[in-house]
């Protein structure tokens, strides 16, 4: 048996020794926070005037938890003697958490920027069903949508697509309304 | 433990009772110190965590005693197949011998529940008395997992008597005294080699003799790297998996209270006890309590130091452990300190 | 037969990496006529052999190709999954296959195949070898007695595909619970997941006459 | 231990079922006494996760051992074939939950030969440092992991502390810390963030630490040692004949590693790289290989960071994939070992079949083979050496 050689056994000693003493790295969660990184999958934001009811995220979701219904209407022309627009209205927007595998692929494949990843996490619910968040809940998520963060050297500009448009997520102008 | 009941002439059944209350009050507080300082505290930072904050408000001193609650509110749940009778006493047998424990240990020249003649031994013979309920607890609650562990305690704790009896004989040899008491005065009244300025703390001779009891009371109270009878990754929880609530309860007082005894033995036998060298009469039973608080902590820690950081020896091992390596050593020990006492 | 393969295959027209054709060479000599056909999937040789000949083969991999390491044994149902239910039509989340049942590399004699595939680690090649399997009654020989480790590959695909392997020690239930009944992996078990709940995908949006609506099709319904 | 029951002894001419009922007789006419069958999991602490190991026991040595799986099997197999190349990204990352990253490499990469498509540099360095971030990841939490096993409590705290430096960076550049869901077919979907290489330099000098700290602890700790050499032994041959994989087949002196030796894949033939092997087979010698792993992953990741090239992160591929007619086999070395995927596309969206080979699934099935003959403690050793998450078992 390999035994009797103390110094294995003495620097073990000396290793947990040293981390007591060298202070602890827990975060006390409610009373001190970490900021998870601007890029952090959390829970998905929705930009309720960019949608235009087009049910892509609907469709390419993996999981079908996006909820989606919506109806036509007849708005009146923006100029004097335009065409009458025929709008697509959000009746229903729901995504349910409890199915959601946060992939993002809804937020990648929203053609007008409706749709925004934020790094808010503190929404945990009692009951299961309370996890179904609706187009109001959704909505608010808005506010914690973080600007679009600078790339690491060498990266390529990002072009004007989408990039730059979630850099203005928070903007209130509607940047390609609900027109169709 | 004032010393009141010394000051003031009562009846010995006055006396009885209030030593009663006495040891049946220290125990559970030794378990709750030991464990928030070590369990909670120690082992926290060493896992650079920092343990529980809140419940007390200063550093969660309150957690366990919160958590004492609980159990207490538990239902008492009771396997299927269990013998509810055996099952139901088992706890309250390991408890029981961590009490007896504590009736010989002195914390001044007066203040000691019972100061007998053959303090050692009977210390070293109840202690050991938990085998018997942790075998009950294993065998009682009809599951494998328990047995395992049971029959690893009961095999383990034999095998490690011997080096434990064994460690403190030198001791005894070398004090002239199986007494606690005599013990610690031969301890605080000793010279080394003419000067008295601390006392003679037998550590100094019998270095081997407390290393011995260290490696085996850590066998004994079944802490890594000896604590295969409720190996966590391997048995759950061994002998224990079955108890919940208060008798779960029992089982942690019993393990940090049996700690708390023998940390203050190791500091009685090795390290002069309540024994402050020019300390005597009142004052030493004044001081005695946080001296021999402060000497047990230091020995608690290194046990539990060691408990955090070693992983845990196989059964096998450990046998081997016992019987190749610690019994001869101590009993070279044994042989070495009487040629001395003989010699000089 | 060979000759349609090649086709589908498609690389076989290109050369034949030079390890690959090491590997055919030896696996011919010791095989012979066994080998039905061969293909080459991006530097891998892929071969199927007779179903008698299955365990022979793998011991020519272990044996003359040094391929000591089994890698996996699984099946492959080449029956077009059948589009059923109210909602398959309008499902266009789930990919669209061919209707017609077309067989990959180095060809197939009907709907069930085994595939498995070997290894060298000291050469650094590997080998995919394909046997047909009856359909009425899949059965093949058990590769165990030379890949101990095809135990469990070989009851996992006895679970999923219902090919019974001669020569198994146990076959039994790997994942799904002993009294589980169907064969999940065959085309024609449908997901319950995708039966049981309507699409969320239909547009739910009351068109204007006349109007396409949000009905624009990204593609995917071509097929 | 009677010699006809010493692990690593190889032994393919007997039957299994015959070698266990003899090693059985032989124990019971040495000892008389009767065996008891143990149920460890599927809820225990040894087999992190739902595992179900059935061992019968004669006294606290194992006859025979059976695993049982499929406590968390997700039928991935089944549900590829109904969804698109871009939505199973998604799923493969589940697979072996704790190198999620480096389980989409195999499945993108498949799809991209199949299409002829190749990603950009930059977009390939990108992801061999994420895939090594996320061996590191898998390995920190084992090298913890291990010593919690064997009874050492507090290394498996210091595993997950040093692990979050890494999950951390995983989740700034990819949003996912768990699930990245970052590789796209023909390239990522992201670019790095700014300051990004800085901090990871940072983290992996502290992993680098924190593997000194392992090594202090458990490596040169002589218990350690006691409870780990000599068990568990894996002969190369047995375990190549099981398809056992990555680090534990390189723990039997197997000099193999799919980055160097398979086909060249991500920037794996342009950095350099140590593989290590150690010749015991044991789970001693399994540990130190993936403590040395862990290591050299580190070092990687900063000879990465060095030489990490300027360009643009995705190839121009079509806005719906849609993949040509055809067959690929594509391997990786991933942290439990080989991941390969057998795709076969019909020229859809999605793909036909693919069979989804992962490490754990092999490396676990030796166990019966394995266990005969040890004892219940090193039955958990052996478990926790030989590392394997559950979803890389029943995926």
């Amino acid at each position: 048996m390999p035994r009797g050689k103390l110094p294995g056994l003495v620097e073990g000693l000396g290793v947990t020794l040293r981390t007591m003493l060298q202070g602890a790295v827990t975060v006390q969660y409610p009373h001190e926070r970490e900021d998870p990184a601007p890029r952090a999958r959390g829970v998905i934001a929705l930009k309720e005037e960019n949608c235009t009811v087009c049910m892509l995220c609907a469709r390419k979701c993996p999981d079908w938890c996006i909820y989606i219904e919506g109806h036509k209407e007849q708005r009146p022309p923006r100029r004097e003697g335009g065409r009458v627009r025929n709008v697509s209205v959000l009746d229903r927007f729901d995504i349910d958490y409890a199915l959601c595998m946060y992939c993002g692929i809804c937020v990648e494949v929203c053609p007008f920027d409706a749709l925004f990843w934020s790094p808010e996490y503190e929404y945990c619910e009692p009951s299961i069903a309370n996890l179904l968040h609706d187009r109001v809940r959704l909505g608010e998520w808005m506010r914690t949508v973080p600007e679009q963060e600078p790339l690491e050297a060498g990266a390529e500009a990002p072009d004007a697509g989408k990039a730059k448009a979630k850099g203005r997520a928070r903007s209130a102008t509607p940047r390609r309304g609900g027109d169709t | 433990m004032s010393a009141l009941h010394l000051a003031v002439d009562v009846g010995w059944g006055w006396t009885l009772a209030l030593k009663t209350v006495v040891v049946l009050a220290v125990v559970p507080l030794a378990a709750l110190v030991l464990g928030y300082t070590f369990l909670l505290k120690m082992m926290s930072h060493m896992q650079s965590r920092l343990g529980p904050m809140d419940p007390g408000g200063f550093h969660g001193w309150f957690q366990l005693v919160g958590d004492g609650i609980k159990f207490l509110q538990k239902e008492d749940v009771m396997p299927l197949h269990a013998d509810r009778r055996v099952f139901a006493i088992a706890p309250a047998v390991v408890v029981v011998s961590t009490f007896l424990v504590f009736v010989v240990i002195p914390t001044g020249p007066k203040l000691v529940v019972e100061s007998l003649d053959v303090g050692v031994f009977y210390a070293l013979a109840v202690s050991s008395l938990s085998v018997v309920g942790v075998l009950m607890a294993g065998w009682a609650s009809a599951n494998k997992f328990a047995l395992l562990g049971a029959l690893r305690a009961a095999a383990q704790l034999i095998a490690y008597e011997l080096p434990l009896l064994l460690a403190v004989v030198g001791v005894v040899v070398q004090a002239g005294t199986m007494n606690l008491q005599g013990i610690v005065h031969a301890q605080q009244d000793g010279a080394i080699f003419g000067w008295g300025g601390i006392g003679f703390p037998f550590v100094l001779t019998q270095f081997i003799g407390l290393g011995l009891f260290l490696v085996a009371s850590q066998a004994e109270l079944t802490q890594t790297p000896f604590d295969m009878p409720v190996a966590e990754s391997e048995l759950v929880a061994g002998y224990m998996v079955e108890y919940t609530g208060f008798r779960f309860l029992f089982f942690f007082i019993a393990e940090f209270g049996t700690a708390f005894a023998f940390a203050a033995l190791a500091a009685t036998l090795f390290l002069g006890g309540w024994a402050v060298p020019w300390v005597h009469g009142t004052a030493a039973d004044v001081l005695g309590v946080p001296v021999l608080f402060a000497k047990l902590m230091l020995v608690a820690f290194v046990m539990f130091w060691v408990r955090f950081t070693y992983p845990r020896l196989r059964e096998d091992q450990l046998q081997a452990l016992a019987w190749k390596v610690l019994i001869p050593i101590g009993l070279a020990n044994v042989v070495v300190t009487g040629i001395f006492k003989v010699a000089f | 037969m060979a000759d349609d393969e090649q086709q589908v295959g498609g690389e076989t027209a290109e050369p034949l990496d030079p390890v690959v054709e090491t590997l055919l060479e030896r696996l011919y000599e010791e095989l012979g006529d066994a080998v039905i056909d061969r293909a080459q999937m991006f530097g891998t040789p892929i071969v199927r052999v007779r179903a008698e000949a299955w365990r022979r083969a793998a011991e020519v991999a272990k044996t003359a190709l040094a391929c000591d390491y089994l890698s996996y044994v699984s099946g492959i149902d080449w029956q077009p999954a059948p589009r059923e239910g109210a909602a398959a039509g309008a499902d266009t989340s789930s990919p669209v296959q061919p209707t017609d049942m077309t067989f990959g590399l180095a060809g197939s004699a009907g709907r069930f195949q085994l595939v498995a595939h070997v290894q060298s680690t000291t050469r650094h090649w590997g080998i995919t070898m394909k046997t047909d399997v009856d359909e009425a009654q899949p059965r093949a020989l058990s590769w165990v007695p030379v890949y101990p480790g095809a135990e469990w590959h070989e009851r996992e695909c006895w679970e999923m595909f219902g090919i019974t392997f001669d020569g198994h020690p146990a076959l039994r239930h790997l994942y799904l619970p002993s009294e589980f009944e169907g064969h999940p992996l065959r085309k024609d078990f449908p997901l319950l997941a995708r039966v049981v709940k309507p699409w969320p995908g239909l547009v739910d949006v009351e068109s204007m006459p006349g109007d396409a609506g949000g009905d624009a099709s990204d593609g995917e319904s071509e097929a | 231990m009677s010699s006809t029951d010493t692990p690593g002894l190889p032994r393919f001419d007997v039957e299994p079922g015959a070698l266990r009922h003899l090693a059985e007789a032989q124990m019971n006419v040495e000892l008389d006494t009767g065996d008891m069958i143990l149920n460890l999991g599927p809820q225990h602490p040894a087999t992190h996760g739902t595992l179900r190991l059935v061992v019968r026991l004669d006294g606290e040595r194992v006859i025979a051992a059976d695993p049982v799986v499929g406590y968390m099997h997700r039928g991935y197999e089944k549900l590829t074939e109904f969804r698109t190349y871009p939505q199973i990204t998604t799923l493969v990352n589940r697979i072996d939950w704790l190198s999620s990253f480096a389980n989409e490499v195999p499945f993108v990469h498949a799809a991209e030969l199949l299409m002829g498509v190749e990603a950009p540099p930059r977009a390939r360095w990108i992801r061999t440092i994420l895939t090594e971030l996320s061996r590191i990841a898998t390995f920190y939490l084992f090298l913890g992991e291990m010593g919690l096993q064997v009874g050492a409590l507090t290394p498996a705290f210091w595993g997950f502390r040093d692990r979050e430096h890494v999950l951390n960076l995983i989740e700034a550049a990819t949003g996912g810390r768990f699930h990245p869901n970052f590789n796209r077919i023909g390239g990522l979907k992201d670019d790095l963030p700014r300051g990004w290489a800085a901090e990871t330099r940072r983290a992996m000098q502290a992993i680098l630490d924190g593997c000194d700290d392992f090594e202090s602890i458990l490596v040169g700790n002589e218990i350690f040692e006691a409870r780990t050499r000599g068990i568990g032994i894996i002969p190369s041959d047995v375990g190549a004949s099981y398809g056992v994989s990555g680090s534990n087949l390189r723990a039997s002196g197997v000099d193999w590693d799919l980055r160097r030796d398979g086909r060249p894949y991500l920037a794996y033939p342009e950095i350099e790289f140590a593989v290590c092997t150690h010749t015991d087979g044991d789970a001693f010698a399994r540990y130190w290989v993936r403590l040395q792993e862990t290591r050299e992953s580190a070092r990687m990741v900063l000879r990465l960071l060095d030489g990490l090239p300027a360009g643009p992160i995705m190839a121009k591929v079509p806005r719906v994939i849609k993949v040509p007619e055809g067959e690929a086999w594509v391997e990786t070395e991933n942290p439990l070992g080989q991941m390969g995927y057998y795709v076969v596309s019909k020229g859809a969206t999605g793909p036909f079949r693919v069979k989804i080979r992962s490490a754990s699934f092999s490396n676990v099935s030796i166990l019966p083979w394995l266990l005969r003959g040890a004892y219940v403690p090193d039955v958990v050793a052996i478990l926790a050496s030989l590392y394997f998450i559950l979803g890389d078992i029943d995926r």
